[in-house]
């Protein structure tokens, strides 16, 4: 869990969860709603700028943690090459398709910039139980933040048995791979009911009668540090903006 | 395959949130109730997430020899039935978006939609459907048969959902809609359709293993 | 309750202990016990042998068939509100940390035990401090639970059940899973809660723990077959043969000691094989 | 490759192994060693030390940074077939039973490594007869495994691992949860193994147990602080507590017996508490 150990790592993890969220969030919404070029670069400059500045992530992880979501970006950017069934033929490149993929492929990469910079500044354990100040029922929220405790337990063991079935030759060939793919799923399904129950015990111990109320950090949300958050955005909007004002005048 | 955060026009996201939003405000307060009525429920129900996010992690093999990811929707469906999992899948591809990069937040609507809403739905209808056309068959192989194609199907119908929402996002200029469409599910299909029959076959091994618990 | 009545009654004790889990033999068939308050008890037996069974009656957390558990001399209902006030005064730390976190980080999980007492916030967070602050944690304060080493998340929930200020620390295998550096440091702080004035019960297997730690033994295998101060209990190979265990370095070279005459009568026995080998030094 | 040959050369050898977890500062840096064949190994050391890690390098669960690992003399390779290859010759027993059971019997669990080797079912069915009756557990044959008790599922994950055959057998912490008896009957097993020329590593922070059942130890925390015969590394008091280890009673009763003139000096040492204790009478 790459992003979750670098939020916790980041000396802006003591931020309140708004700020970095009007931050992240403005500059998202630059890169979505501003004319791509140059909307779009300026937009991931910023976000990569305040991530790998200020915010301290390490460049390798931030660029481990991009690699899946723009992979799938220039996936999707390049079926915009193509026209299917055109008067061209069957498969044929599209006109203008270039120009398409490329917009598109800014855009999507900008905000997935934003999108990372936020993660990997923010944990989900500041994030959860401020869920239900936001009207998030108080039951889901619980859930919510008992599935993030207990998927790091699941996911360890699902590694271990993993590694256990890899030992005995479980994932060689194709048949056994299936095979052993299955056994794990049934065998996390148990656990995992299992983990419940054992924790439902556990938690009696410790007074448990149907709440689970705990007690959050409070890191008071400044005015000052949201409206210092909302300049970024607004300042890049306020530049391409009128770049563009610019631009179309005579 | 989760659409990556900014893929989708503004207005595209938000119409697909809203198509999403009153399938999961139904499986939340479906949820709400259990748990009002049974507290202890909570648990098994935070157990039931962490165990859709470590399913749609794992790794399971592929016919070209790499590693991928299986949806895990149509297990999901066939254990928790379709309105819970539409809860218990929002909350696992918010975990996938904020601690995996797979997906976006204002893609969240969408993916909700084509994983958490289509998959399930068409997981389980699948399931009874053929269930309903088995019933002269062997319990084993009824069942065996059943679980294999809800879950393939459940996932093909999830990559289908995906490619509609992205080639109605981006529509092909020359001929529109179906030729974008076209084109994403050609891309797309040429893994997703192996993956769907792998899908399936781990999904029957799973249920069997666990129906001799 | 007052001092002196306090004082005279066990802290904890149990009267024709009944209990078995569906579809099993009976582990208990009148099981009695006691523990003087602010003593150290070690409860050793066999896997199997019903120590983890025995520690969760007491705490309240399994219902028994028949008999009564006491604390403080006031027998333990099974209502909602006694169970409620036999957890503010016991509290049972499991084997496996994860049984007992569920909380994404530190201070939160370890608040939990306090709000459960219907503390205020405020007081809540003191609690959580000191508990923190007794086990040595409170550099972890807010590092998200599941980054935590198994010694650390052993001692987050011992932090967790010592906000509850319990007169009574049930442990149930402690030191399991700990190399030896993280054993002295569990017994180190266990020494410190004592000093408090709380009354501890640790099950192991571990003989050798139980003689250098414990006042009493309780040697369990579906049944006590044996109770009374560790070093004579522990010395007794029989009974010791009886629990399934091996009879202990530390009471064996005592005994040999002492019969050997290096070790003078009144003098307490050796607990490490330091002290034990000096002892034959010329 | 031909007897002679294999005679030489260690069963398990590893030079400059070099590892580190993402996100944490490097585990080893160069590490190398060497078990020769049909000799038992104990590595000891502190939690967090490197012990599961080491393991799984030996075993190929984990790829090193830079290094080689040695079958026979012969290097292991990270392509798929010389990882099944190696995964023929080496097997490894993790602590925790439940991560290595994900069959519904025991029978079919057992079964698991057979089949993936590509046995016909006659031979598999073979190969599961003799470990389960290796470990003395052909009785458990068709039990679910989620009904086996904590001792039983240690015996049929290793039976799971005796079932591939392997030369070089590597157990993480095998004793660890177990009772005394338990860690008797493990031990007799393992003999049993040596006797027919199996290779075994053990991972342990039991010193005393090393120093029972290994012929050679090394101490590793996060790099190896040394290596050689048990009976000589773990006498040596300042190599354990570099490796945040307790002196064990063992050996530091027999230096004491020795140089009271207690202990004749060819004899070996003695292994147990009543062994030591028959010593000092008169």
């Amino acid at each position: 869990m790459l992003i979750d150990a670098a939020a916790y790592r980041s000396p802006w993890r003591r931020l309140h969860p708004a700020v970095k969220g009007m931050l992240f969030g403005g500059l998202l919404v630059c890169a979505l709603a501003l004319p791509a070029w140059p909307g779009a670069p300026l937009a991931a400059a910023v976000a990569l700028g305040a991530a790998l500045g200020p915010a301290r992530v390490a460049p390798r992880d931030f660029a481990r943690a991009a690699r899946g979501p723009l992979l799938f970006v220039l996936t999707g950017a390049a079926a915009l090459l193509v026209s299917v069934g055109g008067p061209e033929g069957a498969v044929a490149f599209a006109p203008d398709g270039g120009a398409r993929a490329a917009e598109v492929a800014g855009r999507a990469a900008a905000a997935v910039c934003c999108q990372i910079a936020f993660a990997c500044t923010t944990p989900l354990a500041d994030v959860l139980p401020r869920l239900s100040r936001a009207g998030v029922p108080e039951p889901v929220v619980e859930v919510v933040a008992l599935v993030y405790r207990m998927l790091f337990v699941a996911l360890e063991g699902s590694r271990r048995i993993r590694a256990a079935q890899t030992a005995r030759l479980g994932y060689n060939g194709w048949r056994a791979g299936v095979r052993s793919a299955g056994a794990l799923g049934a065998a996390l399904f148990v656990r995992s009911y299992d983990r419940a129950r054992r924790l439902q015990r556990g938690l009696e111990c410790r007074g448990y009668t149907g709440a689970l109320t705990v007690l959050v950090a409070e890191s008071p949300l400044r005015p000052a540090a949201l409206a210092a958050a909302a300049a970024p955005p607004v300042l890049v909007a306020a530049a391409v903006l009128g770049a563009g004002a610019l631009g179309a005048a005579p | 395959m989760h659409i990556a955060e900014g893929f989708l026009p503004w207005q595209h996201a938000a119409a697909w949130t809203a198509a999403a939003a009153p399938f999961v405000a139904h499986g939340i307060r479906t949820m709400t109730l259990a748990v009002r009525a049974d507290p202890d429920s909570k648990l098994l129900l935070g157990a039931s997430g962490a165990f859709c996010f470590v399913l749609s992690a794992l790794k399971i093999p592929s016919i070209t020899g790499s590693c991928s990811h299986p949806t895990g929707v149509g297990l999901g469906a066939v254990l928790f039935r379709p309105p819970v999992m539409a809860a218990l899948g929002t909350v696992t591809l918010l975990f996938q978006a904020l601690l995996l990069a797979h997906g976006g937040l204002t893609t969240l609507g969408a993916n909700v939609f084509s994983m958490a809403v289509v998959g399930p739905w068409a997981a389980y209808g699948t399931y009874r459907a053929v269930r309903a056309l088995t019933r002269s068959l062997p319990e084993t192989t009824a069942l065996g048969l059943a679980v294999f194609f809800a879950s393939a199907l459940a996932s093909v119908s999830a990559y289908t959902v995906t490619s509609l929402q992205l080639a109605l996002a981006h529509p092909d200029p020359a001929d529109g809609f179906l030729g974008a469409f076209a084109a994403f599910a050609a891309v797309f299909s040429l893994t997703q359709i192996p993956l769907a029959v792998i899908e399936g076959l781990v999904t029957v091994v799973v249920v069997r293993l666990l129906s001799t618990v | 309750m007052t001092g002196a009545a306090r004082a005279a009654a066990p802290a904890l004790a149990a009267r024709g202990l009944v209990f078995g889990y569906p579809d099993s033999p009976p582990v208990f068939t009148g099981l009695a016990l006691e523990v003087p308050a602010g003593r150290t008890l070690a409860v050793l037996g066999p896997n199997g042998g019903g120590k983890t069974t025995l520690l969760r009656l007491l705490a309240g957390s399994l219902a028994p068939a028949a008999g009564e558990v006491r604390v403080d001399g006031a027998p333990v209902g099974r209502g909602r509100r006694a169970l409620a006030g036999l957890r503010r005064r016991v509290q049972l730390v499991f084997q496996d940390p994860d049984d007992q976190l569920f909380s994404a980080d530190v201070r939160q999980d370890v608040s939990f035990g306090p709000l459960n007492l219907g503390l205020d916030p405020a007081a809540a967070a003191e609690r959580v401090a000191w508990a923190l602050d007794a086990l040595g944690i409170t550099a972890l304060a807010d590092r998200p639970t599941h980054l935590l080493s198994y010694g650390q998340r052993k001692r987050v929930v011992l932090a967790g059940a010592l906000a509850m200020r319990p007169d009574v620390l049930l442990l149930d295998e402690p030191t399991a899973g700990l190399d030896p550096e993280g054993v002295e440091s569990l017994l180190a702080t266990l020494e410190g809660l004592r000093g408090h004035g709380t009354t501890l019960v640790m099950a192991t297997h571990d003989v050798d723990l139980a003689y250098r730690w414990a006042d009493r033994v309780l040697l369990v295998d579906r049944a006590v077959l044996a109770e009374g101060p560790a070093r004579e209990v522990l010395a007794d190979t029989a009974a010791l043969a009886a629990a399934r265990l091996r009879p202990a370095w530390a009471p064996t070279a005592a005994r040999a000691l002492r019969e050997a005459g290096l070790l003078p009568d009144g003098a307490p026995d050796p607990a490490t094989p330091e002290e034990a080998a000096r002892l034959l030094r010329p």
